[in-house]
């Protein structure tokens, strides 16, 4: 499936741009991409960015998704890690 | 009237306006209602024991704008049903001294305003995808730790994320 | 800064000039500090079910100012000794939709403002000596019944009064 | 004693002025005040004044008094009932 995963906070340090776009082939649901990006990660960021990772959470534009949750038809993820707003 | 038209929720770029309780207070206002409570987050010197000199705020405003929204109703329907709620966040790097965050609630009472806003508050501060960079005066910069978010109906913590 | 320069307290003839809750958030703010709440008091259109035209507040203006000030040092002390105070009320004949009370109260964390802002407020409701009579659409008014006054120290209810 | 006393919210419906002047020999207290002024006002208030006197307290400008709290030098007081503010 091809995604495209919008990085906010903390992950902005670690990527050239605001989004990310993979192809990630099988993955359908929120727990089978978590476990694809984090191979993904492994490669390409620093130990740092994978303990985030672990601590931050799947979103739509409209909700956060749970593991069993099948991912948008448009592919479109934003990775939200730990928040401070306020 | 309506639920819905008795919230209203804004994320306001630093760069275009700042935001002013006025609009807060305008937006609850209602001859119905004896009490208003307002709470404004205002960007501090210090942090952390740290001089911070400002916040850049980066946010995922679509979802930030639900996120507002459902902690309006949640508050709305916990305090009084027919309560007003406005809450409004800024982004962008913002100074000491702008403000980051107003939320008002207006009920009858001036219970359910205190609790409505009090609710409001945490759920933007809990739960809203809003993340702080502290600028300190020494020119570091850092991430805040902040709360890792979990989807509502998620029982065993991090299992739903 | 000394504690009493981080209070103000204010009674206002509504035939003078209305409440402003920006003279109360500009009274507060402070870059040292992160959150401010604000409650409004506004005279609403019903009141123990019958329509209401308008209030008429009645106060003892020196006593007044003084159980303000100690309101919000006893605000101040029990929350956060560096928090900023402000409170005023109106008086006069007030309209539906006038401000009757405002009170800010500014630390330099969230739950120290929501707690000391509502602390305040409960003593200038419950110990301030101010009376409201509600003027009704059919022509007729009505003095609130209240709440007694009772010396700060007296131990036994009305044995000090 | 030459006492003045101001009135406030409800008290204003029973008397003409904001403010009474009376002179109450051998009154040194607030305790004897209100014993001597309940008398007064059994003579010239109606019975919802005087259920209105007993929820009342005693002031000066700066404080409210207790019972045995000597009446100030000026005698100027002030009679408050159960309060409304807010």
């Amino acid at each position: 499936m091809n995604i495209t995963l919008q990085l906010f906070g903390r992950f902005r340090d670690f990527a050239d741009a605001p989004e990310l776009h993979l192809d990630l082939p099988g993955v359908t649901t929120a727990a089978e991409f978590r476990a694809a990006f984090e191979a993904w990660a492994r490669a390409h960021w620093p130990d740092a960015a994978i303990a985030l990772l672990q601590a931050s959470a799947i979103a739509t534009d409209t909700t956060l998704l749970h593991a069993r949750t099948p991912l948008p038809a448009d592919g479109r993820l934003a990775l939200l890690p730990p928040v401070s707003g306020g | 009237m309506p639920r819905e038209d008795r919230i209203a929720c804004h994320v306001v770029d630093i760069a275009d306006a700042a935001l002013d309780p006025r609009d807060a207070i305008a937006f609850v206002s209602d001859d119905a209602f004896g009490g208003i409570d307002v709470f404004i987050g205002r960007v501090r010197t210090r942090s952390q024991g740290r001089q911070c000199v400002g916040i850049h705020y980066d946010m995922f405003d679509p979802l930030a704008l639900a996120v507002f929204r459902r902690a309006a109703e949640a508050a709305i329907e916990a305090h009084d049903p027919q309560a007003r709620c406005y809450i409004a966040h800024a982004k962008g790097k913002l100074a000491v001294g702008d403000l980051a965050v107003v939320v008002a609630f207006a009920s009858a009472h001036r219970d359910a305003a205190f609790r409505g806003c009090r609710q409001a508050i945490e759920a933007v501060k809990y739960q809203a995808p809003i993340w702080k960079q502290e600028h300190f005066s020494d020119g570091a910069a850092a991430w805040s730790d902040g709360t890792p978010l979990v989807p509502a109906d998620a029982t065993t913590g991090r299992e739903g994320a």
